[in-house]
């Protein structure tokens, strides 16, 4: 199992900075947004905290694609089905491998995009805390649906809107924390319900994923 | 006929040719029935109930707002239950019959979408507004068209059923959630649910009523979209159970070559 | 480990396409599938490894005992050679990984990356991983394809001393190597339409 | 034979008017498939049944 | 050179409605934004106009990742590359594609989702009008980042990553447009400047694209 | 067209694989090119269908004659039979797919969608796609990888016939396919490291 985590991440480290791609996108997105809705900085530091959010989600979900397919391509996901790792244990390392070369970074990036958007000095801790619980949950949600369209060729479109209603509510507690930290207001229900739906998606949807996986193996 | 014989002779239409023939029998009288609910409903609606004080003549639109919503939750409550019934007792009816109930839901959303947005610009002066019942309803658009889009995207028919259920039931637990996490998000303008509460039939709650003028017509019309909804569904599952078998014949045809 | 089959039928995309199918494969042995394009072997093979359920019959003696080997390799091309190989004996929870270099000839292409080999240089790499699975039975898909003779008699020599130590083969190819083993034509065991008639729960 | 929809007449009606719409489509929709689907499986099977 | 084009059209309606699945990512970014940026209807029609390009342009982006790729991994790619059609021609065939596949429906998609970012009644004809003249040039640039980066495993990122900075003058000038379409005012500059990008690029990048691509064969 | 090659050199990731290599293939002619695994014949063959340029050496004859068949098929899964040959078909401007399809025993899947074709029925469409280039040069890497004895012989007649008809092959191969032509083993033109202090500007 540890075996597939270093594999998983050298794999993501050798691929042309797979740790820094998804971040990169983060940051661009970051970057573009000024442009599309203009540049008053009170505007900018109203929405900053969703903007965050949303790109940080964007970045996830983009590099979900091929979190299995290419796997899948190669042959090796038949081999690891045949061999004496479980499949749960599989998507979970995978998910796992995913937070930490996509999720983690972006928790890292955040307070710095966070300046570019004029993000209110109260909102940095509230937008970390909010990320580092969310993200998790991101990843685990998106393995999910990278395991539903793993078979099919053009999976990423299909995967996205597979994937992005089930980010509706990490999305929403994730962001009304940040921006209730943005508004110095007490952060803890959001916070609560954050944690609560990272701890459950974590712990139950791999058999989902394991399961729906076996399904598109055979 | 004990409970378990009963329940076994359900099962008998899980088999596609007795669903077939059975459900040839008894379309007809569905069709017929919805056909009838509607018209009188629809006709009783707009032509014979009287303009609401508040809400002037728009009020009428009640009538396929309300059941077209309910319908929109129904057909994915029913293909959850058939999705668990596939995966749990493998009859490919069921998973057909899911399958082929999502765009009615589909549809059945947008009408809810539709007349609930063309009765907001009147009543609330926009089209749009992100009140938690109107966006919950957006996001249970999404799970349709997410299932939909699935199923079509895979070729082999037990694995699309195999996948699809799984999603239908992950996506019911999310979908509850979002409902949540929406009614935390953003306190809505939305009517509270008052057709469904006992003080309005009797007329006894006097906080917010649909009074009897309009709720009779509004049951009609309600018990006809139920019934064309099932109308819809028998039809269609016969028609994805032959689908399904014309491509098992043309399959077996091109190995046998 | 005996792999027992008895009375499989194997479908592929919800279509029968073998059916009746029995034998033994009993630790020393070697069976060679044979059979023309598109009878359904790979769809057998891929039925062993436990990677898609039968139809009906029974396989019993499979499961944790197989190295499945078929088209695709299961090779990353950004990692080198020996990173390829020693994930894999680690995820089987074998020793080294020189052996299996050796038995294929890899030990002076070691570090290279594993996407700048040739198409029979990536085909030697996926064989080599069967050595660090440390199964008995192998389940082998057109091994030899792209393989050059004498890649071809490595391959052959392998499997002799996999068979030796205990081990046994069920190798489809449409080629001859070499190998002394029964032949199982699987073209028989076609699957014969059902009537017209007869509509199932298979909706065929 | 119309009943006085006020000042709201259009809303009322295009109500109306869209999700009729819409059934219609959805009921039209299903018979065409329906009927098209039927006749394939009729052409199909006797196809087979010829051929053995 | 109409057959690549009735072929990639085919493929990308077989492909589980690709047709649809672009418009669908974008319906689903545009629902998102209000969930992290939260409901206020004043807020959100002041960003409708940006948040609907900037949707839009995603919406392109996630679909260029297949573009060239499928066509390069299963060897069609080599076999047009020796087949009597100019690789220029090629690329210019399947930036249409794309644009028909993905940008035409985001067009027409984009006025109904103003309805749900409640933008001005005056907005509208700006957004649609700037967005048939941008898109083009979305695709035509879309296609060239493909082609950057077509032999590259996990390629979808750094496609993003490369791509998405040359989409910033179509962006601004675009998103101008339609932000002083929504507040009434004169839009003829922005739009005139979108029209001679997209004439520049249509006209230009196919022969950028078909030298990379000839490149990344060898 | 005569297809001549002098004095070939080639790479591989800027790194020479063969060199010095000439020959000439006449019209009527089949030349099999013969190595070990991973000596460069499918660089060679890239090289001579203009895919990648030669380090140095000419190539004449060549171009818009060519006809070449890869690793890889180019077959759009989901896409039918018929409709991958109808495609390439029209871009190379030929007439029709029915001989194609006979020639390789194809016309009973026309209608089936190639995802769902076994590995052999998958290249019998790739090379089915040679006929509707209607060029003479064919340059063939492994062609007969995955087909069984009867689709090896449909192929060698195929060749044969195109043989007859003026046309010319080049083919990479492992396996014996009873063709009569020339063989070109390239071992021997396997590049020579250069000394170390050869430092020009291709920092070999
Ligand atoms: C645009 C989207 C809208 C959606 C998705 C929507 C959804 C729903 C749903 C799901 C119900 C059924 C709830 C129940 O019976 O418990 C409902 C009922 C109702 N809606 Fe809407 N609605 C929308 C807009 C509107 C608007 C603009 C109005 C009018 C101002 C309106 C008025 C009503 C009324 C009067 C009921 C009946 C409530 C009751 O008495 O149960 N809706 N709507
Ligand atoms: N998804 C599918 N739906 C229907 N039929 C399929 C599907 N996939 C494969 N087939 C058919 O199933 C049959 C068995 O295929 P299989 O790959 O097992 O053949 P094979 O014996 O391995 O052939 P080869 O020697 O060419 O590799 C083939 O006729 C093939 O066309
Ligand atoms: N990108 C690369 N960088 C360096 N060397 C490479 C690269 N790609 C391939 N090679 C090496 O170049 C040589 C020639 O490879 P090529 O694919 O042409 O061989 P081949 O003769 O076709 O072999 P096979 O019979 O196995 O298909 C091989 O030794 C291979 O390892
Ligand atoms: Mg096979
Ligand atoms: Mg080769």
């Amino acid at each position: 199992m540890i075996a597939l985590l270093l594999r998983d991440l050298k794999l993501a480290l050798r691929a042309g900075g797979g740790f820094g791609l998804g971040l990169a996108f983060f940051l661009i997105v970051t970057v573009m947004v000024p442009f599309s809705v203009g540049p008053e900085s009170s505007l900018l530091s109203t929405i900053a905290p969703g903007v965050l959010w949303l790109g940080a989600l964007l970045a996830c979900l983009l590099s979900l694609d091929r979190l299995l397919a290419l796997d899948w391509e190669d042959g090796s996901l038949d081999l690891l089905a045949t061999a004496p790792l479980p499949l749960e244990a599989v998507v979970t390392i995978k998910a796992l491998a995913h937070w930490i070369t996509t999720g983690l970074p972006l928790v890292l990036a955040a307070p710095v995009l966070g300046v570019l958007l004029n993000l209110s000095p109260s909102g940095y801790a509230a937008l970390v805390t909010s990320l580092l619980l969310g993200t998790p949950a991101l990843s685990v949600i998106g393995t999910f649906g990278a395991a539903l369209t793993v078979g099919l060729k053009r999976g990423g479109l299909l995967l996205s809107l597979l994937v992005l209603p089930l980010y509706v509510p990490t999305l929403i507690f994730g962001s009304e924390a940040a921006r209730r930290g943005a508004l110095g207001m007490d952060i803890s229900t959001p916070l609560l319900m954050l944690a609560g739906i990272t701890a459950a998606c974590v712990a139950l949807l791999p058999f989902a994923s394991a399961a729906v996986l076996r399904v598109n193996l055979r | 006929m004990s409970i378990s014989s009963k329940l076994n002779s359900f099962w008998e239409y899980a088999n596609p040719k007795k669903f077939l023939a059975t459900t040839e029998r008894v379309l007809p009288v569905f069709w017929i029935l919805s056909a009838a609910f509607l018209a009188v409903g629809l006709f009783w609606g707009f032509f014979f109930t009287p303009d609401d004080y508040r809400q002037g003549s728009t009020v009428k639109i009640i009538y396929l707002h309300v059941p077209a919503a309910l319908m929109a939750i129904n057909a994915w409550l029913m293909m959850l239950l058939t999705s668990l019934i596939w995966l749990v007792r493998r009859h490919h009816v069921s998973a057909l019959a899911a399958r082929a109930a999502a765009p009615v839901g589909a549809i059945m959303t947008i009408i809810a979408l539709v007349t609930g947005a063309i009765w907001g610009q009147p009543m609330w002066g926009t089209w749009w507004e992100w009140d938690p019942r109107l966006t919950s309803f957006l996001i249970l658009f999404l799970f349709y068209l997410g299932y939909m889009a699935l199923w079509e995207a895979i070729d082999n028919p037990d694995t699309a059923a195999d996948l699809t259920s799984v999603l239908c039931l992950v996506g019911s637990v999310f979908a509850l959630l979002s409902r949540y996490a929406v009614n935390f998000w953003n306190q809505g303008l939305h009517q509270g649910a008052s057709v469904m509460r006992a003080g309005a039939i009797t007329g006894s709650d006097t906080t917010e009523k649909v009074s009897n003028v309009f709720f009779f017509p509004l049951l009609v019309c309600m018990i006809g979209f139920v019934l064309l909804f099932i109308a819809l569904v028998l039809y269609r599952t016969g028609t994805e159970i032959r689908a399904r078998r014309v491509n098992a014949l043309l399959a077996r045809e091109r190995v046998g070559s | 480990m005996t792999l027992t089959v008895s009375d499989l039928a194997i479908a592929r995309g919800g279509v029968p396409v073998l059916e009746g199918l029995g034998f033994e494969l009993q630790p020393g042995k070697a069976l060679i599938v044979r059979g023309p394009n598109g009878v359904g072997k790979t769809t057998l093979l891929r039925t062993l490894a436990g990677l898609q359920p039968p139809l009906s019959g029974t396989i019993t003696g499979g499961d944790e005992t197989i190295a499945y080997a078929g088209h695709s390799d299961g090779i990353k091309p950004t990692l080198s050679v020996s990173e390829n190989l020693k994930f894999w004996a680690s995820v089987f929870g074998a020793s080294g990984i020189d052996a299996a270099l050796n038995a294929f000839a890899l030990t002076d292409l070691v570090d290279r990356h594993a996407g700048n080999l040739s198409a029979g240089q990536k085909r030697r790499l996926g064989l080599s991983r069967l050595l660090v699975t440390e199964r008995p039975i192998w389940i082998l898909d057109e091994p030899t394809v792209s393989l050059d003779v004498s890649a071809v008699q490595m391959f052959a020599d392998t499997v002799r001393s996999h068979l030796s130590t205990g081990g046994s083969a069920l190798i489809a190819t449409h080629i001859d190597l070499g190998l002394d083993g029964d032949v199982l034509d699987v073209g028989p065991y076609k699957a014969k339409p059902k009537s017209l008639d007869d509509f199932d729960e298979g909706f065929l | 034979m119309m009943p006085n929809l006020g000042k709201y007449g259009d809303t009322v009606l295009s109500a109306y008017a869209a999700s009729i719409v819409l059934l219609v489509v959805l009921v039209a929709f299903s018979l065409w498939r329906g009927r098209r689907v039927r006749a394939e499986l009729a052409k199909v099977e006797q196809r087979m049944s010829r051929h053995g």
